[in-house]
């Protein structure tokens, strides 16, 4: 059993937000492949269609995404997410995005109805004009947009860190000081891909965030730097695709892991994921999951 | 990967509402079935069902199809694919049913093709709105046995597809493959069920696509979260029992559209 | 015949720094494969050893590089810049750093005798302790440094740009500013990698940079966002493998591309990029290279 | 890729100044000469050749020997290779004389091993500074001719592989192997040359490594570029001519050290 925040996780492998997270349905059905908990897609204050496509591309060593926060506003998804959590046997998250202080907390309140296990506060999707890094890149928005939800929300509540910036620690301290109980990272790292046989950007939205393989060393490297400053618990995203991944997150400062682009591989890369870790941490004599958290900072 | 740009090297207008876009790149590994993101640069990328092993068969349903069928014989469109499952091929000696509605008989196509060439016995029912519309007849007919409606009664016989399945026993064939708007698939499927056939039939779903590979969670289906894109589009009935198939669809922000 | 700030390249492919960069011979050895130019290894005030070993893995997606800025310094290099000169029959640009202006300075007017043919000011390297990205990620001190290059010596002064900040074109405006005659990017994207059979950072470094086929996608976003604020050219780094990688790089805006990474392929990967993409210009009606430079932002 | 894992099944005290440690994992498609970086957790990574499948010989010299000899069975390394070229192998009716100085025996061990599994005859020199620093004459005895020298003259002739070389018809010989220190490796060289037998000979040669992949240019030498790394460590003579080789290398900053 591994405790994060309070909520009690079957084993350290997370849905990321915005993978098969549209639907309770879908939700479900990730849950019992053997998630430990799921995020929702991130959810607005308004219903938006995202981006035209295409909306993301497959690159072998990753992939290029700019939905463009597609989702149906959080009245209509109220009844999603009751589903999600009335059936899935595991915590689940609401990842929700808004443009200010207040849109996230009109959001937040709006689902609590539905009674998520927590808040994952997305101020880092790179591609949303308005919403998400842009607000993300700037500490004091994130640390008063962190107190405004804690204040309005019983539930404990997770900021999600952009890696488009110089340090992600500033802003990670300032999800900190504005009280929240954990940071997630990393959400996509800006990129593009051009067609060249016409000149043209290839997503719909020109340019949008990498995922996927190529973002696990940029990942590790944002758990470790948090980890490093930080007094709450890491959540760690970005190219996770097996239990080596998630151990090495874990080592780095991680105390569990989401999984996004790896989804791709099948959902089985949940259950495969957590066993892989209960059998690392049977084989090499370490006690519980936790006793590997952070451990590469005291390897020097 | 990268969308690979295909030049349309022929353009030919099948009825008064579709056209068939040939390129000069096949998709040889392509199953009938399957589908591919097609990429209209500068509009959107959509998807459609391989008509042909180098070919879509397009439906002016909208803004992105509308640009379509302003592209002349030469342009260049992106594709990403071939994706999702295929039908089920049948077995030389089995012998089959395919049930299309308009622009439905697109994946049909290549799969009666393909029957015929091992020899599978099979029987067609094709439906349009009207004589004009009807796709593919050209391509069925040589086939096997073939049943034309349409909903006016322009041509032949007049009514719906499910009007000749009514006619039909379907104990005697051990493979249905279906294809068309989901109003009529939803017929069938109550149909086939009285008959207890759902378990022998496929069925070819549309839902918007967004990622179009598994990822994004824009076109799952209630209520076991089956993505259209990836676990389907072709779907064994059985696995649409209970499901929201026939009732609503998600629009593009994830939002219930009833049909 | 490509022209870059005044320096003429038989074609757009320019070995980047820090490969196959520290000899004379090497880098003539590197022009001779096909390089239309070759940048030296960063060069600087005091002789280094860098970090130390493991200093490199290969990800298969990528690689990542702790090297830690090894150098001779100038007085030593300065013979290895003149054998390059010499032999190699085509332009060489020294790379250089320093922790000052002053350092900047010395390191330039120290190589010019053997009269390189540009300067890259290397202030983008994501591992070097107060070198490199921790003074290039800081608008002031790069536009000081670049005005005290060019005012320090007579040749085109290129500035090569980290990725690792908010917003690379702050950066990019101040070393024009500056009086830059163009900006190189990228260098090396942060990040690590941890070994769990025992919990150690790989890298002797602890972390360090991303570079090859996983940055390209952040790479041409840096490139297109450069191009579309700026007035000077832009030379493209990052994940250029193939001449399909660099015409996209071009699309995206830059003038000309430098490899790195990809020589690990092999040292044809010069002549078949260049190659490539000549008989792309011909096969598509471009009538020179420079056509296609920045086309994606034309195609809306 | 990530390091390997390895752990130290054997350490085999050799001589007084170098150890063999045996790994649990076999590296089966190295070929003799090619070496792997071994990395001493927290300390460094260093270039080794494959002794064995599973095996390196290791000579203290410095810091990150020092710790690898500090090490016990039990404990473990991380392994990344093998990388560059090894030795060209022999064919079955060719005759080959090596010539070994101190740990140089190392990448020539598995050498004649290889050679004399296939029948190959052979002659080895095998020089080191005493009796006690002879490398693996047992693994050279059964292999073939053995000539010992060392320097001391503790033991059999005293004086230098080279006093051996001067004594031997190289023109006798198809194929000759060395490695050893530089300075012996560039008499050796010298010899060759005077007898046209360089362009038959493969030299085994160190540099400083950095990334070990043919990429940072660390260990290139004058003046052709050729990468030890990479190009290398096994060379032909031909490719030395006009070369640094045995004047100087490059110490971890890219400074001339003379040799
Ligand atoms: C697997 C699959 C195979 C298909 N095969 C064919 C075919 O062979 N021939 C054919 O004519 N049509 C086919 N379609 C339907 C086709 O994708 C839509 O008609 C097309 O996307 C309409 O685009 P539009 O911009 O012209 O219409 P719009 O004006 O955008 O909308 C009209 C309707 O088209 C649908 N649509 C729009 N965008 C998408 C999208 N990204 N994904 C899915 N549906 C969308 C929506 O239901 C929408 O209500 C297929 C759909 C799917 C999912
Ligand atoms: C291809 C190759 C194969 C080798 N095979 C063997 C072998 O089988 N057995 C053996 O005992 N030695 C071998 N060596 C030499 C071995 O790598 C060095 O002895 C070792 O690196 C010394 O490390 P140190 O920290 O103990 O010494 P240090 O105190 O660091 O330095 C002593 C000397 O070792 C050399 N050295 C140090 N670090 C490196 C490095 N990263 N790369 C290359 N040389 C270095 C330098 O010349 C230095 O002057 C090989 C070297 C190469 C290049
Ligand atoms: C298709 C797609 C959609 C995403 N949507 C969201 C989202 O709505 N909210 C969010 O915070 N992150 C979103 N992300 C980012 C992921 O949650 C995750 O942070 C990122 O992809 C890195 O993890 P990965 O490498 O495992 O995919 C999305 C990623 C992808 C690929
Ligand atoms: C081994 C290695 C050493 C490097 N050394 C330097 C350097 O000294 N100075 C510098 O400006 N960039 C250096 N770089 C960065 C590269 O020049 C380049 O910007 C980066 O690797 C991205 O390009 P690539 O993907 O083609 O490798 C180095 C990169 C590598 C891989
Ligand atoms: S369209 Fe993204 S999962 Fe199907
Ligand atoms: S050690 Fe880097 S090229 Fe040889």
């Amino acid at each position: 059993m591994n405790k994060i925040t309070g909520i009690e996780l079957d084993n350290p492998t997370i849905l990321a937000a915005g993978i098969m997270g549209t639907t309770g349905a879908s939700l479900v059905r990730v849950a019992k492949e053997g998630a430990g908990a799921v995020v929702t897609k991130s959810i607005g204050p308004e219903p938006k269609e995202g981006h035209k496509n295409p909306s993301m591309i497959d690159l072998g060593y990753g992939f290029l995404n700019a939905m463009g926060l597609p989702n149906p506003s959080y009245p209509d998804f109220k009844d999603e997410l009751a589903i999600a959590k009335n059936e899935s046997n595991v915590p689940v998250i609401a990842s929700i995005f808004g443009g200010t202080e207040d849109e996230f907390v009109d959001v937040a309140i709006g689902l609590m109805d539905s009674e998520p296990d927590a808040f994952e506060l997305n101020v880092s999707c790179p591609h949303a004009k308005g919403y998400g890094a842009s607000v993300g890149s700037n500490p004091d928005a994130v640390e008063s947009i962190t107190v405004a939800v804690k204040d309005a929300v019983d539930a404990p509540v997770w900021v999600k860190l952009t890696p488009n910036v110089t340090d992600i620690v500033i802003i990670g301290e300032a999800a900190q000081r504005g009280g929240a109980d954990a940071v997630v990272g990393i959400n996509t790292v800006k990129g593009m891909a051009i067609d060249i046989n016409s000149g043209y950007p290839i997503l719909g939205n020109r340019f949008g965030g990498l995922s996927g393989h190529a973002v696990k060393p940029v990942a590790l490297k944002c758990v470790y730097d948090l980890y490093a400053s930080l007094d709450i618990p890491i959540i760690g995203v970005g190219g996770v695709y097996t239990w080596q991944d998630a151990i090495e997150m874990m080592m780095a400062g991680a105390s569990a892991v989401q999984v996004g682009s790896a989804v791709y591989e099948g959902l089985e890369v949940f259950s495969s994921i957590s066993s892989g870790i209960k059998s690392f941490i049977n084989e090499n004599d370490y006690k519980y999951v936790g006793d590997i958290v952070g451990i590469a900072h005291e390897r020097i | 990967m990268y969308p690979i740009d295909v030049k349309i090297i022929e353009i030919i207008k099948e009825t008064p509402s579709t056209r068939t876009f040939v390129f000069d790149r096949s998709f040889n590994e392509a199953v009938a079935g399957q589908f591919v993101m097609v990429w209209i640069r500068g509009v959107d990328e959509i998807p459609m069902t391989l008509s042909g092993k180098n070919s879509i068969t397009v439906q002016k349903v909208g803004d992105a199809t509308e640009k379509l069928f302003m592209l002349k014989e030469g342009d260049h469109l992106g594709i990403r694919g071939p994706f999702g499952n295929g039908f089920t091929l049948p077995g030389r000696d089995e012998k089959i049913l395919l049930i299309a509605g308009g622009v439905g008989a697109a994946p049909l196509a290549p799969l009666a093709e393909y029957a015929s060439s091992i020899g599978v016995c099979m029987t067609t029912i094709l439906g349009a709105r009207n004589a004009d519309e009807l796709l593919f007849v050209d391509r069925f007919t040589p086939c096997g046995e073939l049943h034309l409606t349409t909903d006016d009664g322009s041509a032949h016989r007049c009514g719906f597809v499910t009007d000749v399945l009514a006619d039909t026993d379907t104990a005697a064939y051990d493979r249905i493959y279906t294809c068309g708007p989901e109003v009529m698939m939803k017929c069938v499927f109550g149909m086939l069920e009285k008959e207890n056939s759902v378990g022998k039939t496929e069925f070819s779903l549309h839902r918007y696509f967004k990622c179009g590979i598994g990822v994004c969670g824009a076109c799952c289906m209630d209520r076991k979260g089956l993505r259209v894109c990836r676990d389907g589009p072709v779907f064994n009935g059985l696995e649409l029992v209970d499901s929201e198939f026939g009732n609503y669809m998600r629009g593009p922000g994830g939002n219930k559209e009833l049909f």
